[in-house]
């Protein structure tokens, strides 16, 4: 059964995509690496994301294997500079 | 109490250091992030800060309590600022008071370099030219990402 | 401009901050020592700080000539506190500020503990029990005596 | 010929001896070493300084061999706690 999830863009992947917010629609069983990949698949821009970005999933940071679930919040982080 | 916040409003520096401080202390250390002229060899106009506010506020308070915990007290404040920054503003500012010193100095550096490592704030540099470009971060731990991923 | 005094007005530490700073600097650093009400398991009530004041002053000066070598900017100020001093009180206050914070923190941390080697001050513990006692301080180096010299 | 300098007691020794400032004459040649000596050879309560304390000659930190002057300030300094 599929499944969506929300897609959020910050700072320079924001610039990069032109939006903050995208909603997926994913397949059962999804992971962190497969959102990334469902999302670079739809061409420009998306495509213009890193293969193998830092994501946070619910606001925690997660690896690319981590299975999402609905209604999960998977944020694409640039390299943080704060301070 | 341990505080930490990220707000859009100007930082007083001495309201931060105010929050710290007790009978049992005999140091307290302030530390002032401020925007700055120059990055890179160029001259800079100013900063705008961006943030991930729901996640960089949990992630601030975690980095305080792990602090707090080096401090061996609760004295410590955190306030990070979001927003368009002129130069010389304050950017962040961390308070730690302790009884002895090196605790301070321990525990105001710790939230410092977490800060700069793992919290997702991001800030771009205006440069007097009139571009501007996002300031090249550092990949937070826990992702699983080694290197910066490449951009395009 | 380097700013080094000993004073026996209160000290705001805020007003030692602001004496340092500079468009090209993207950190600051305060560190206030505070009289604590407690040494060595004792209660303390108060403290009382004497210096020799002409000697004092012009050391702290040397101190934090050396501390601006280290930071490489002239930002950096310290005010140190004598006379009678309640719980609470701040005893001394440093303040630097340098286009990275790692001069910062390496001037401020100098600035401490070259006073406690090095100027001539003394403070003399009130405890709550009604007694006092000069606080066992350091030999300073330049004088050949290796130990503390035994009184009496 | 000799000649006279002005001793100063801080802290915990003037607590010592009494005062902050005494006048102490000096033979030709004496050292800051035989000052301490014939202060200490006074008896009480100038016995109760240290042998060797440290010294600091016109406000500036002096080992024991260095020979005086006419009018040297001579600081007897307690172990120092600031901060």
């Amino acid at each position: 059964m599929n499944f969506s999830v929300q897609a959020l863009f910050f700072a320079a992947y924001r610039d990069l995509v032109g939006t903050g917010e995208v909603q997926v629609e994913l397949a059962s069983g999804a992971t962190v690496g497969d959102l990334v990949h469902s999302l670079r698949s739809r061409g420009a821009p998306f495509d213009a994301l890193p293969e193998e970005p830092a994501i946070a999933v619910n606001r925690t940071y997660a690896y690319l294997d981590e299975p999402l679930a609905a209604d999960d919040e998977v944020a694409f982080i640039p390299p943080v500079a704060g301070g | 109490m341990v505080h930490a916040a990220i707000t859009s409003d100007v930082i007083d520096p001495a309201a931060v250091l105010s929050r710290v401080g007790h009978d049992e202390d005999g140091a307290a250390l302030l530390f002032v992030g401020v925007v700055r002229n120059h990055a890179d060899g160029r001259s800079v106009s100013g900063m705008r800060y961006d943030a991930y506010v729901e996640m960089a506020e949990p992630e601030l308070a975690r980095i305080a309590e792990e602090a707090a915990e080096r401090l061996s007290t609760d004295r410590l404040a955190v306030v990070h600022r979001i927003g368009e920054l002129d130069i010389g503003e304050v950017s962040v500012a961390i308070a730690a008071s302790s009884p002895h010193r090196a605790e301070s100095f321990d525990a105001t550096r710790y939230v410092i370099e977490e800060i700069k490592k793992r919290v997702p704030i991001w800030k771009k540099e205006h440069y007097v030219e009139g571009d501007a470009s996002w300031v090249k971060g550092t990949v937070p731990p826990g992702t699983g990402v080694a290197e910066p991923g490449a951009v395009g």
